[in-house]
């Protein structure tokens, strides 16, 4: 696997970012795109336009079938069963929404109860909280231990008879912490609990496989993935699909429509209203044949060896604290300084060139659990290289100067 | 592509003058088809006997000429067969249409073969293709419609 | 106005599409897109790239302030007081189903009457519906009269002491009708209910200024504005985004986080829920650029001199009948001809490099009206010329000699 | 860019080590701030005399290098202020970080505008601004309530 090789298919590192090399170290947050599909943005908005679905014309035929064909690469992605249970929708949040709130609306009532860990991000916390509002519903936390993991006892522990769902991370975008999902869903399974699974962070890193998993709904984020912004996926088993009611209403995902009622379509129409981000979904084609030329377990592997080697490295480093050190790890490498606040950090390494994220990153559980403010937080994609976590460590040592540390 | 295969002299005959147009008097089975993202609408007529052939087959509906004559020559053609036959059948056009370069059901006579691959050349039109099949697919429907799901519609009226 | 000049700006119509000129008569469908805003998406990606608003590197506070610099354009371009209150969508359909869930939420109950019209595009019509099914809202019709247009009187006549908001569009994309918005709003603030305005279709054809129309909410949907898909405008007063309920939960959005509760954020992030579609907003500002430099009352008389010219041609051919005759209308032609459905119609004008719509165009319950299974649509852009109509009438008469009319 | 603009000696110096740090004794008005992107929390406290004079004043507070320097600075300066002249002085304070080059209030001494635009590094840092006037801000907020409001709170706590 030659890395010099992929960097190079990314033409933000062909330039200099601010006088710098850019060392971009927050794929996290979101991932950079590689020429492939920025090109393929190009050329369906300069010579294939049109809207999908709805007229009978050339280019809407063309534009139709170019965005059900991604539909099917998704599929292959992850392992999904059937095309139709892949719905594109504005990104993980919505997908996330779109579960709770038609899953809230058919299925939980006052004192049901929701249980998600203190590790998920706000994106699968709050539309629960919308439901603990307007409901009554209750959330209830599975808590992580001191590694900034979560077992599968300790979710054990937290089910009871009132538990309806159970929303979870696969990977922490703070810890990194791999959740052992195949044995939750199975325990919840056998006392009857479906499962969300938030994939943002696995999806673009870790290989997947959604009859494996068994779980009931599975949330991606296209732009983290090396896709374009403004674009998610929902996996949902069909049976889920079928039974639960639509969630936003509009052209497209009607079935028929009469003055005093209306029928909605057939899957995957009925969760797609509204003109759908068709140049996106198109272009995430190529995000995915990027994934796959390259191929899912290389990358793995590849940020793996990274990742070792950037926890080496900044144990090395004194006064630089790591977050985490779960049983199963993805690439991400949290931590904080004594005496210099994540902000101050990230803005003098920014200074170097190296783009790292500072703040809660959207888990703010987490950390008051931590008894943490903030922290910094260095996170890799397919691009990054050992000379990148390098710089990471010598920028970080001029923070100290600076600091007088 | 080619609006001449497209549009056959006897497309556009079945489509201007529909044969079998219509409810029928007697039927015991029919079922409703419908197209949501273009409008088109059918809906099939059946009355079988008790040997389960087609005695009488009907249909109304709107649509292009396409739907109208694939729902017309349709229904012209299972008249007098029996429904495992008419099964067998709808499968060998779905699948002509979808792929398959010719006809193979031995239920059909070589002159309705012909007929039939007047339709073929709507698989140049991907949008068309549900036209063509929308009557093929509400046909499979009301044959496989249980006694049970017919009294239950007669109480309900969706579109 | 050098319509040539302009129409150079959009690469599509460079090249042969099939072997013919693109004749595109499908903008109220989406538009095409200049070569600035594809340009804009592509350094984006390529040069520029992070995501909005989380960390604080160089890339990201140059997003951000980018992301900002559209909402500031959009509010210009609208002129809307303030520029909190421009909140980017997925599209208009999330615009409209903001609105009316959470509006829904806190204002609606049992018995309230919402009134829309009889020209509503689903996307007006579905999510209210939801209302209906889910707390016994009812739904009224203002009726089209024979023109296809709705009076004043109409609106007048359909309003009751029930009646807590009224959900209309500006332009029909059916009809072409340009309703009274303002005097609608007058009469609706005079008896104290909002109004939302179903602005798609007049965004990109015609004069906007919230202040002077006054409305509640304005939904857009830029990708019919020149604009990225995947992207929309739910412009709503300040007081109202206050004031409701947020939608969507997840990063960005919120205030505080606990175990027991959340706070949600300031305006505009309060409805900006998870990673916005961050490139598409970007590019946006250049479609509105484009718009501003052409000039949006240049682009007003263009097609009106263009719509007056294809109702005359039209009305001309034999068998060719429009449909609606409003007191003022924008650039849509439908029409049917008698014995050919418009499905035939855009398959055979699609054959000659003419792309127009057929079908019920998301409006059914119109269709339903006027007794019409179907219709046909050729719709103008800013693109469009005498010549494109021309071919439009040669198509409609190569239909007619094929059907042997 | 330039990081020693940014982090000046003083800066890091009340950085690390902020003046007026903790719960006042007998305050009689206060507020709290909040960044929610960055977590950043301050909580101001005043203690104002009869003649609307600053007796007492001292802040509680997580965040970064920027924002407790500019809190232990601000605190310093308005000690013995009367709270018309700090909030000029909040204002011209917000200018400058915006966009003024200089401050101009007639209320700040010169060693204390000294010592304010120690601050004006952050100018260049966007991102960073709002780390230098969550305190302000702050302030501002304590010095407009009303004795409703703090009453009203007292039964209640956010955050
Ligand atoms: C009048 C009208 N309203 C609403 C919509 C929905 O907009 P979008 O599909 O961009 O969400 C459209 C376009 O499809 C429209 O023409
Ligand atoms: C773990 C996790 N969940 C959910 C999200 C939300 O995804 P998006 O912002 O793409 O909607 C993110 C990313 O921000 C994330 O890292």
């Amino acid at each position: 696997m030659n890395i010099d090789k992929i960097k190079k298919e990314f033409p933000i590192f062909n330039d200099k970012v601010q006088n710098h090399d850019l060392v971009y170290l927050d794929s996290a947050n979101s991932s950079q795109k590689p020429l492939v599909v920025v090109d393929r943005i190009y050329d369906f908005y300069t010579k294939e336009f049109s809207n999908v679905g709805r007229s009978v014309h050339y280019l809407a035929v063309a534009a139709t079938n170019l965005y059900e064909n991604t539909r099917t690469s998704v599929q292959k992605y992850i392992n999904a069963k059937d095309k139709d249970e892949i719905v594109f929708t504005k990104g993980a949040t919505e997908a996330i929404n779109l579960v709770a709130s038609t899953f809230g609306q058919k299925y939980l009532k006052e004192g049901d109860e929701v249980l998600v860990t203190e590790l998920e991000h706000h994106s699968n916390y709050v539309p629960w909280h919308y439901l603990r509002k307007s409901k009554g519903v209750k959330i209830e936390f599975a808590e992580v231990d001191e590694d900034g993991d979560i077992s599968i006892d300790e979710i054990k522990r937290k089910i009871t008879d009132k538990t309806k769902i159970i929303a979870i991370t696969h990977l922490s975008n703070v810890t990194g912490a791999i959740l052992p999902i195949k044995e939750i869903v199975d325990l919840a399974h056998s006392k009857g609990i479906p499962v969300l699974v938030d994939g943002c962070q696995s999806a673009p890193h870790i290989k997947l496989d959604m009859q494996d998993l068994d779980c009931d709904f599975y949330a991606i984020s296209c732009h983290k993935m090396y896709g374009p912004t403004g674009l998610g996926v929902l996996y949902a088993k069909k049976k889920w699909l079928e039974d639960l009611p639509p969630y936003q209403g509009g052209g497209g995902m009607i079935g028929w429509v009469k003055k005093n009622d209306i029928g909605y379509g057939e899957l995957p129409n009925k969760y797609e209203a509204g003109t759908m981000a068709t140049a996106q979904v198109i272009a995430f084609n190529e995000s995915i044949k990027f994934l796959n030329k390259i191929g899912i377990s290389n990358i793995e592997n590849h940020e793996n060896q990274l990742l070792k080697y950037g926890e080496e490295i900044l144990r090395k480093n004194n006064s630089v604290k790591l977050i985490g050190n779960p049983r199963k790890k993805g690439g991400v490498l949290s931590f904080t300084i004594d005496g210099i606040h994540p902000h101050d950090i990230a803005t003098i390494l920014d200074e170097d060139g190296v783009a790292i994220r500072a703040g809660h990153h959207c888990c703010q559980i987490l950390h008051d659990k931590l008894g943490l403010p903030a922290s910094a937080r260095a996170s890799l994609g397919v691009y990054n290289t050992k000379e990148d976590l390098d710089k990471l460590d010598y920028s970080i040592n001029k923070c100290k100067k600076i600091f007088d540390l | 592509m080619n609006l001449k295969e497209l549009y056959q002299e006897i497309i556009l005959d079945h489509g201007k003058n529909p044969r079998n147009l219509g409810k029928a008097e007697n039927f015991n089975k029919d079922a409703k088809g419908h197209n949501p993202l273009c409008g088109d609408k059918v809906h099939v007529y059946l009355k079988l006997d008790e040997n389960k052939k087609i005695e009488e087959v009907s249909f109304e509906g709107q649509g292009c000429a396409i739907s109208m004559a694939s729902a017309s020559i349709m229904t012209d053609l299972i008249r007098g067969k029996e429904e495992n036959e008419v099964k067998e059948i709808v499968e060998d056009f779905l699948n002509m249409i979808k792929e398959a370069p010719e006809l193979k059901s031995k239920n059909l006579k070589d002159d309705e073969k012909t007929k039939l691959m007047c339709l073929s050349g709507v698989k140049q039109y991907p949008m068309r293709v549900k036209c063509a099949t929308l009557s093929w697919h509400t046909l499979t429907t009301a044959i496989d419609k249980t006694q049970d799901e017919i009294d239950k519609e007669n109480s309900y009226n969706g579109y």
